[in-house]
Parts: structure tokens; C-alpha cells; sequence
């Protein structure tokens, strides 16, 4: 399986992407802009926090379903449409059924113990300790969690498979015979309208029902990695801009953290959107530029870690909520906080792989590679 | 030798039309031509045989199958095309090719690739876009290339042009390679048959005129013109199933020709001109008017 | 056995064999060998070497004849007419094995049935004769062509005299009509307009 | 009648033909309840109503297509020859045209089913709702698989059409039929679900109906004298 073999760096840009996850999630704790939204929230905080997580958000997952993508269209091309339906349903869909009712109860079960006990609450703990106080608490609304982006991701199969019976001829090879120029200026474009619709930044698109906006900027990056699989040349048609792609997006960044201090967060303003979506776009294409050249290679510490990631982003939340409410009482400052959360939650996460999942059923039904990276281990 | 099939006794009653009492059947390795008029029960007999229609009474056989009880071994060895049956529209040759692969073991692609070629096919077109000609060419192609033991083709060149005919039968003719494999075929084009066919099956109004092996058929038959005042009664000459005249010049249709015939036209005082063979249609058509059996 | 003159024979007859259309074509595809024997009579020669001394005194035939539907001449007369013809000329010598029936009939798109009668017309005729489980071969008479040519001449003899008669020419008058298509000499022969 | 085993090889095959032959209308569906389902998770009035419309109607294109593609449009375009001259009987015949019918019908159905049922226990809504729901899903299994009997037995076009209509739009007289019943609408407001044996003995009426049809249709399917 030589071709599986060259694409390392994909398997290790997704595992960048889930393992900057954690250190995102536990970053929110301290970030004043979510400070009355996210259940965590700690009295310590800092701007630079802000300044950090908001840039990585904008493509951190637009980074990953391009990944997914990718492999997508590699599995389909291998496999076939039944083939690629059997894997994913096995590989997303029953850890989703499995994990996502257990992920969930864990988190509520920690954050109505906090809501109870914690001295310091953030302003979500106070209000569910408000409603845990009435007669009849409203439950809270079915989701998915951290987990949405698997749901997300078994409707992008269902697309794929739509697309392909529906759409006529070849339009990807059209997107692909772009010049790299307008690939790069038309992209963003797509995303707007999709950016626009929702707050910025952009929430996590829990509901079971699934999210127009979510479609319409998830799913171009999806397209994107599936149109790149058989034509990776195209990433190194973006090493030429890839420096420049990096400080337009800086300065962009820069006018994003103005403009959002003005913001209303009920809808994007279309230049934020834009913005977003020239970021997220750009940045996607840096990184994908920068994983080809740096990370194409393996040695066992990288794998292991790739093999970890999944497990690790599934269960990392539940963990950092326990933990992160047990600091909210200290009275350390955001630093030691932020880094005694992350420090502590990978540990936990990886010596759980290491010991309950790496070697048994619930790593075999993860698949203790990546699915298709999993082929090339095995061969 | 076995029997490529067997009807006995076969009615099949339709609200304007009922096929009576058929008894036929075919020797394995031979070819079998229906003629007969629109309507006459070529299709309907095909049909029961196909498995596509059930009897109302009667036994049919099949390449030694029962039918209906059988129809899946005696399907499987079965090629079976009518005029009135289509394939899907919207899916390519090459989609009813791999349809068809998939069900029938015998399927031999060489031999597809080769009648693809021969019938001027293209597999990875869509039927939609297919004429009526290309259309038969492609449901025959389906069931050559499997190399069924039993052929049934309901007119399979009507319609066809000159060129394209010549090459349906080019193919059917190399089924006759095998001794093992029987075909069934219907036409109203009596050229076909006459050409190809080993046994003759005449089918009028449901009922069956006649079922002879074709050589003998055409030798019984003659048109013959003699000269003088004598015309025959047929009550007194079975043999002659048609008689015109006009002056002195009596054209005389023979059904069962013999040297002794012309002896005996002779005494009468007949003077023959001439005896000569006739066509499949001609005989066909006479037999219809007469009205009888062949 | 096989000397290098029949050893290319022999591969110039597959050559010929392989390219000669696409209807041996599908044959020899099927199997090779099984296909030499259907032209060498099925059974006889079960041996490789057999068949090759076959060969290398037979050269191949092509069992396609050309018929026609239009003809007014019955198909197995058409059949017997063309062998016949092609045996006078000598295109197949005496002992040459024939196509079999089934070869014969699907080369020329006729039925099976009609060949059959053919050749048992050709048999009568003492053209070819038929062993049992062996196949039909061209008569080993010596001098079948001439028989055959003489055959031919009585038929048309016959029919002359026939017509002579409708005429009402005496036999003095056809003597006199060789006699002055004597003295014509060979130098208009198809003169032939009668009187 | 029929001495030979169920020729499976062959009703997967076919089975799988259809799902082909119906593959473009069916992601046409698929994409049109994903769009549904986005339209209700907007979560405004408007967008829910038109989102469970939405959904409504491309459960019956599902099923009408279904059928449609699979027995009607085969009879007229006179595929069916070429279908029953493969190796098969009747009955193979009758059985992969119900599990392929079935299957694409079930999925989507059970699918909305589930969905309703939650919908209906994790929002405000009275969990009342419950027993009526499925009172109106069995109705719409009733009503497919009437649908899907009447294409298979009869072959006029229109009387298809008629019945595939008639059956889903009987929905409307059935919904005021069960307000009727004080039984079934007493409680549909209230936040217990509450299976009254009126309704239970509907629920088992819809669901026994439903197989017997079908299973008549087999009967009869299997007695027919042409497949042309």
C-alpha cells in the first residue's frame, strides 16, 4: 500500500487538529469573551487567551473535515459507495450512538455536581443552579456535544453519495483547473453567506437538527479534501503563497478582533464574515501547504499519537470539566490553571488509551489506526 | 436425442383470442421457424414456453424442465427475446451486460465484446438513445452472449435494416456450431426461415397448420401449370390445395407432389408445362387460404 | 513424420485458420484443437500426428459457400451445385475430408437440415461418400471428374433431345447442325442461335 | 404451485437493480429531508412548519417513486418480460419487489418515526402527543402498503395513481375521526403518554391490515396467468 504510506501528513494534520481540540476547549475556561456562556468559565482570565484560541477556531475544523475529505474519496475510491457506507457507519457512527449518550451524561452529571458544590460559579453554573432549584427544571435540549462534528460528518457521506447520483458530468475538475489565485479569492466567497448567518465566532453546532450554516462552511472544506484526494499536486500549487496567505491572514485577524469588540452577537456582519472566511480558508491552505512539507513523514511517537487522538478528543471534555471545576475554587492564576488543565486531561486521556483502549475491543472499533491510514498499517 | 421442448395439449384462452390444443415439440440441436399471420399465436406460444405465460391447460416442457414448476433451471438455460420486450432506459448496455453477467454463469465476454463489435454497438450508451434496430440487436447480443441452450426469438429481424439482419443472422447461424443448442424463432419474413430453419411451424387463428422438417416440406410442394380443358375437383384430389384458371392455362398448388400425380393429371387429359418448387411464403400463404392442413 | 515443407503447411494452414474471419475466428478461440478436428472429420483422427498428415496432404477448406436466397434453385441443389463444381475443378481432390454439417450449415447460414440433404444427394451421386462416425469425404474415384463431367453432359444432352423433339427436328437435322458447327470450326464455338 | 427454492441469488440481484434504477430519485429525497431537517432546526415558526411538511412529503415521493419506479414504470416500459424471462418465479419475483420497496419505504419511516417520538418527549411538547403520532404513522404504513398491493395486483396506471392518493389523503378524515374519539384526544395534551385500548386495537388493526394486504398480494401475484 504505497500510496497510503504517502500520506502521513494528512493523518498527522488530523491528529494536530483533534489534539488542538483539548487545548482549545481548556483554553475557553479563561477566555473573557465566552466567560458567560461556557460552563467552566473561571474567574481567572485573560485577553491574550482571546487573542490565541479565536485564530485557531477559525480553522481548526475547517483543517480537519478537509481531512475527512480527503480520506473519503480515497476510501470511496478504494471501496465503493457501499464500501466507504460500511466503514464510516462502523468507524463514526456506532462510536457516535456509543459515545456521544455516555460523553453527555458524564459532562451533565459533573457540571449539575458543580452547579451544587463549586464556591466560584461561572455564570452558566449559577444559572443552572438557579433552574435546579425550581419545581420543574426544563431539560436540556437533546445534542450532540463536541461530538457534532462526527454527526456532521455521516451526513457529509449521505451528501457524497447524493452528489454523486445527482450531479452530472465532472464540475470537480473544473474547481481543480482553477488557477490557484481564484481558488483562493472564490473560496472564501462560498463561505460567506454561511459565516454571515451565524454569531461570530461561530458556535459549535450542537442540535440534532442539523444547521444550514454548518453545511455551508463545513461542507466546502469537505468538497475541497475530496477533490484533492488522487491530486495532491494541487497543495504544493499553494507553497508559493502559502507566506503570503499567513500574513494577510494575521492582518485580517488584527481587523476580525476589532471589529468584533463592536459586534452584536446575533449574526455576523458580512465584513466579519468574509474575514472569517478568508482566514479559515487560508490558513486551511497553510496548513495543508506547511503539514506536506513538515509532518510527511511517521516514527512511532507520531503514530501513536495519531492513533490516540480520536479516543482522546472523545473523551477529553467530560475530563476537563471535572477537572476544570475542581480549579475553579483554587486561587491560581489563568496560567497555572490553563496549563495544569491541558497537562492534566492528556494525561488522563492518553493513559486511558494506553490502558482500557489501544489494545482492546473499544480500539479495534475505533480502529487503532485511522480508518484508511489503518490499511496501510496493516499491510 | 432429448427434447429442446414438448407442449401437449396447450390451450391458452384470451379475452379475443385463444391458442387451442398445440402439441409440438423440437429435437435439441435444431432450429424452428414459426411463421405465421399477426395474431396468430407466435408470441403467446413463445411466451408460454418463456415461462412469461402460464397455460390454462396442457403440459409444457422445457429443455426437460416442467414448466411452470421448473421455470428456474429451465430459465437459466433459456434465451428469450419478444419484440414488445425493452431494457432500462436510463441505464448503459454495459449496466445490462454486467445485469446479466451477474445472473447467468455461461455469460462469455469475448463473445459479448465480439457481437458488441459486430452489431455496431456502443456498451456505454444509454438505451434511451438506442433506435428500435439497435435495440433488438442489443437484447439479442444479451442473450447470445450467454449461449442459452434454447433460443426464443420473437421476430428478431423485423424492423432491422438490410445490414443489420444479415448480421443477426450471421449470429444466429453460429449457434448452429453446437448440436447441443435449439432455436425457436418466429418471423413473418419467410426468407429467414426458409433460410435457416431445419422444422416448419405454421400457426393460424391459435391453432397449429402445420410442423414439418423443412426439406421434405418444400419437396412436397409444387405450382404446377398444365394446359387443357381438365380442371380438377378437389374432393377427388386431396393433393391440391389450389386450383386458378384462366382460358386454357390451369395453375395447379400441390401439397403432396409425387411423379404418380402427374401420371394420373396426365390421363385426365392435362398437359403439363411445367412443375416447379415453391417458396415457404407461397406455400404458407395457400395453406392459410385453403384453409386446411399442410 | 513431418518434414520442414509440411511443418509450414501445417502453420500456414493455422495462420490461415486464425485469420480467415471472424466466424473461425470465435471457433479456434473456444479451442484450437477442437477446432482442427471439426474440419478433419471428428473422431477419426484423435491423434495430434493424425491430424497433421491430414494436413500435410489436405490443404484447409473454407466451408462458407456462397448461396443465394433469391436463387430460384432450392438451397440443397445450390449446395450439391457448388461442390460439385468445386470437386470438378479439382479445388478438392479426391479424399479431402469435408466440412461437417453443422460447419458447413453455420459458414453458410443454412439449416442444418439442408446441408443433410445435400450431402446425401452428393452421396447418391457418388460425389462424396459419408463413414459412419467419421464424416463425409470428397469420392476416391480416380477419375470423378470426368464421371461428373459426363453426368453433366447427359443431363444436357437429354435436355437437348428433349427439345429437338418439341421443335419437331428429326435426327438428320441434328446431325446436319454438329456437322455445320463442325465445319465452323472451334473458332466460333457459342455461336449457338437456333433456327 | 412453485416446487423450486427461493432463488435468493437472484432477488438480491434484483433487489439491487431497482435500488440503481431508483438511486437518483432517492438521493433527490434524501437531500430534500436533509434540507427539512435544517429547516426545522431553525427553530422558527415558520421554517418547522415548512420543515415537517418538507419531511412529510419526501416520506410519500420516497414511497410513491419507490413503487412507481419499481412496478409501474417496468410494466409499462415493458421491462417486466425481460425481468421475469431471468430465472425466476413469481414469487422471487413478488419478493424482491417487496423488500426493495420495503426497505426504501422502512428506512426513511422508521427513521421519522424515532425522530417525531423524540422531538415530541425532549421538547414541551405534551408527551400525549405520542399515541397520536403513531396512530398517523400506522396510518401511512397502512396506506404504502396499500399502495404497493394495488401496483403489484392491478395493472391500470390510473387506479395505481388513484389508490396511492386516495390512501395517503384518507390521513385527514382519519386525524378527525380520532379527535372524535374522547379516548385518544383526552390525552393527547396531556404529559403522560396514555395507550387506550381504543387505540391500541387501532394501532393493531393498521399494523395486521398492513402484512395481510400484503400477503394477499403474494397470494395473488403468484396465481397470475402472463408477466408481460
Amino acid at each position: 500500500m504505497h500510496d497510503t504510506v504517502r500520506f502521513h501528513y494528512m493523518d498527522n494534520l488530523r491528529a494536530l487538529a483533534m489534539l488542538a481540540g483539548v487545548v482549545f476547549h481548556a483554553a475557553l475556561a479563561y477566555s473573557p469573551l465566552l466567560h458567560p456562556y461556557f460552563p467552566t468559565a473561571d474567574r481567572a482570565q485573560s485577553p491574550a487567551i482571546d487573542l490565541v484560541i479565536w485564530w485557531l477556531h477559525l480553522f481548526r475544523m475547517p483543517l480537519f473535515f478537509v481531512v475527512a475529505g480527503f480520506f473519503a474519496a480515497m476510501l470511496l475510491n478504494k471501496r465503493g459507495m457501499a464500501g466507504l457506507f460500511l466503514n464510516r457507519l462502523r468507524r463514526i457512527g456506532l462510536p457516535l450512538v456509543i459515545f456521544c449518550p455516555l460523553v453527555i451524561a458524564a459532562m451533565s452529571y459533573s457540571t449539575l455536581h458543580a452547579a451544587a458544590y463549586v464556591r466560584n460559579p461561572s455564570p452558566v453554573l449559577l444559572m443552572i443552579r438557579q433552574f435546579s432549584q425550581m419545581a420543574n427544571p426544563p431539560a436540556p435540549p437533546p445534542g450532540t456535544g463536541h461530538l457534532w462534528f462526527l454527526y456532521y460528518l455521516l451526513f457529509f457521506y449521505v451528501l457524497t453519495w447524493v452528489a454523486r447520483s445527482l450531479v452530472p458530468g465532472k464540475p470537480g475538475n473544473f474547481m481543480r483547473g482553477l488557477k490557484p489565485g481564484w481558488q483562493l479569492l472564490l473560496f472564501p466567497m462560498l463561505l460567506a453567506p454561511a459565516l454571515a448567518s451565524v454569531s461570530a465566532p461561530h458556535p459549535a453546532p450542537e442540535s440534532l437538527f442539523p444547521q444550514f450554516w454548518a453545511f455551508g462552511f463545513y461542507g466546502p472544506f469537505f468538497v475541497f479534501g475530496y477533490l484533492l484526494s488522487g491530486h495532491e499536486a494541487l497543495i504544493d500549487r499553494f507553497r508559493g503563497f502559502a507566506p503570503w496567505l499567513l500574513l494577510a491572514s494575521v492582518a485580517l485577524y488584527g481587523a476580525f478582533l476589532y471589529l468584533l469588540r463592536r459586534h452584536v452577537p446575533t449574526a455576523a456582519s458580512v465584513p466579519i464574515a468574509l474575514i472569517e472566511a478568508c482566514i479559515s480558508v487560508w490558513m486551511t491552505c497553510v496548513c495543508l501547504v506547511a503539514g506536506r512539507l513538515l509532518l510527511n513523514r511517521s516514527n512511532r511517537l507520531l503514530r501513536y499519537l495519531s492513533d490516540a487522538s480520536y479516543w482522546v478528543y472523545i473523551v477529553h471534555l467530560p475530563i476537563l470539566f471535572v477537572i476544570q471545576y475542581r480549579l475553579m475554587d483554587m486561587a491560581w492564576g489563568w496560567g497555572a490553571k490553563f496549563t495544569v488543565s491541558v497537562v492534566a486531561t492528556f494525561a488522563v486521556c492518553l493513559l486511558s488509551y494506553h490502558l482500557l483502549v489501544r489494545k482492546t475491543v473499544v480500539g479495534r472499533l475505533l480502529g487503532t489506526r485511522m480508518p484508511v491510514a489503518g490499511s496501510a498499517a496493516g499491510a | 436425442m432429448s427434447t429442446a421442448f414438448a407442449l401437449s395439449g396447450v390451450t391458452k384462452r384470451y379475452e379475443n383470442f385463444a391458442l387451442r390444443d398445440i402439441d409440438l415439440s423440437m429435437p435439441e440441436g435444431q432450429v424452428m421457424g414459426l411463421v405465421g399471420v399477426n395474431g396468430a399465436g407466435k408470441t403467446t406460444l413463445l411466451r408460454i414456453l418463456g415461462g412469461l405465460a402460464l397455460a390454462d391447460t396442457g403440459t409444457v416442457e422445457v429443455l426437460g424442465h416442467d414448466m411452470p414448476a421448473q421455470q428456474v433451471a429451465a430459465k437459466s438455460d433459456l434465451g428469450f427475446a419478444t419484440e414488445d420486450m425493452r431494457l432500462f432506459k436510463t441505464r448503459t448496455l454495459r449496466w445490462h451486460m454486467d445485469f446479466v453477467r451477474s445472473i447467468y454463469p455461461g455469460w462469455d465476454e469475448v463473445y459479448a465484446a465480439d457481437l458488441l463489435r459486430r452489431f455496431d454497438l456502443r456498451a456505454e450508451q444509454r438505451l434511451a438513445g438506442f433506435s428500435h434496430g439497435q435495440r433488438v440487436k442489443a437484447l439479442l447480443m444479451l442473450n447470445f452472449a450467454r449461449r442459452p441452450k434454447l433460443l426464443l426469438l420473437d421476430e428478431p429481424t423485423t424492423g432491422l435494416d438490410p445490414v443489420a439482419r444479415d448480421e443477426v443472422l450471421e449470429a444466429l447461424a453460429d449457434v448452429l456450431r453446437d448440436e447441443a443448442r435449439s432455436v425457436l424463432f418466429s418471423s413473418h419474413n419467410t426468407k429467414d426461415i426458409e433460410q435457416m430453419a431445419d422444422t416448419i411451424t405454421f400457426v393460424h387463428n391459435g391453432t397449429l397448420l402445420a410442423s414439418r422438417d423443412k426439406e421434405s416440406f418444400l419437396d412436397d410442394w409444387r405450382r404446377v401449370i398444365c394446359h387443357g380443358s381438365w380442371v380438377p375437383d378437389k374432393a377427388a384430389w386431396p393433393e391440391i390445395a389450389a386450383v386458378r384458371q384462366n382460358g386454357s392455362i390451369v395453375e395447379l398448388k400441390v401439397r403432396q407432389f409425387s411423379a404418380g400425380l402427374l401420371e394420373r393429371m396426365q390421363t385426365q387429359g392435362a398437359e403439363i408445362r411445367s412443375a416447379d418448387p415453391m417458396n415457404l411464403e407461397d406455400i404458407f400463404v395457400t395453406t392459410v387460404r385453403a384453409g386446411g392442413a399442410a | 513424420m513431418l518434414d520442414e515443407r509440411s511443418r509450414l503447411c501445417v502453420h500456414a494452414v493455422f495462420t490461415v485458420a486464425g485469420c480467415g474471419g471472424r466466424r473461425h475466428g470465435s471457433c479456434l478461440r473456444r479451442n484450437a484443437d477442437g477446432c482442427l478436428f471439426l474440419h478433419s472429420g471428428r473422431g477419426l483422427y484423435s491423434t495430434k500426428g493424425a491430424v497433421h498428415t491430414v494436413y500435410m496432404k489436405y490443404a484447409q477448406i473454407d466451408p462458407e459457400l456462397f448461396l443465394s436466397t433469391s436463387d430460384s434453385t432450392p438451397m440443397y441443389q445450390q449446395i450439391v451445385n457448388q461442390i460439385t463444381t468445386k470437386v470438378m475443378a479439382g479445388d478438392w481432390p479426391a479424399g479431402q475430408p469435408l466440412p461437417s454439417i453443422r460447419e458447413l450449415a453455420s459458414a453458410s447460414r443454412v439449416s442444418v437440415i439442408t446441408v443433410k440433404r445435400a450431402y446425401a444427394e452428393l452421396g447418391q451421386a457418388g460425389v462424396i461418400v459419408t463413414r459412419h462416425g467419421m464424416g463425409s469425404f470428397v469420392a476416391d474415384s480416380p477419375n470423378l471428374s470426368d464421371s461428373l463431367l459426363q453426368a453433366e453432359f447427359t443431363q444436357h444432352f437429354d435436355a437437348m433431345l428433349a427439345c429437338a423433339r418439341r421443335l419437331g427436328l428429326s435426327v438428320d437435322d441434328i446431325r446436319q447442325l454438329l456437322d455445320d458447327e463442325q465445319a465452323h470450326g472451334a473458332a466460333e464455338p457459342t455461336r449457338g442461335s437456333t433456327p | 404451485m412453485n416446487r423450486s427454492p427461493l432463488n435468493w441469488p437472484v432477488i438480491r440481484l434484483l433487489v439491487a437493480k431497482d435500488w440503481q434504477l431508483f438511486q437518483q430519485q432517492l438521493a433527490a429525497c434524501v437531500f430534500g429531508g436533509i434540507v427539512a431537517l435544517c429547516l426545522i432546526g431553525m427553530a422558527t415558526g415558520w421554517s418547522f412548519y415548512l420543515g415537517s411538511l418538507l419531511l412529510i412529503v419526501m416520506l410519500v415521493c420516497t414511497s410513491c417513486f419507490s413503487i412507481s419506479n419499481s412496478l409501474l414504470v417496468e410494466r409499462k416500459e415493458h421491462t417486466l418480460a425481460f425481468v421475469m424471462s431471468l430465472p425466476v418465479t413469481p414469487l422471487d419475483y413478488y419478493l424482491s419487489k417487496l423488500i426493495g420497496n420495503l426497505v426504501t419505504f422502512l428506512v426513511p419511516f422508521l427513521a421519522m418515526l424515532a425522530g417525531t417520538v423524540l422531538v415530541i418527549l425532549y421538547t414541551p411538547l405534551p408527551d400525549g402527543l405520542v399515541v397520536l403520532s403513531l396512530l398517523i404513522f400506522g396510518h401511512v404504513l397502512l396506506a404504502y402498503a396499500v399502495s404497493l398491493s394495488v401496483a403489484m395486483a392491478v395493472e391500470s396506471e390510473g387506479w395505481n395513481i388513484f389508490a396511492m392518493i386516495a390512501s395517503m389523503l384518507l390521513i385527514n378524515p382519519l386525524i378527525m375521526l380520532l379527535g372524535q374519539i374522547p379516548a385518544i384526544n383526552d390525552h393527547v395534551k396531556a404529559d403522560t403518554i396514555y395507550f387506550a385500548p381504543v387505540a391500541v386495537a387501532i394501532l393493531l388493526a393498521q399494523a395486521t391490515l398492513s402484512v395481510v394486504v400484503l400477503a394477499a398480494t403474494g397470494w395473488v401475484h403468484c396465481r397470475k396467468k402472463s408477466f408481460y
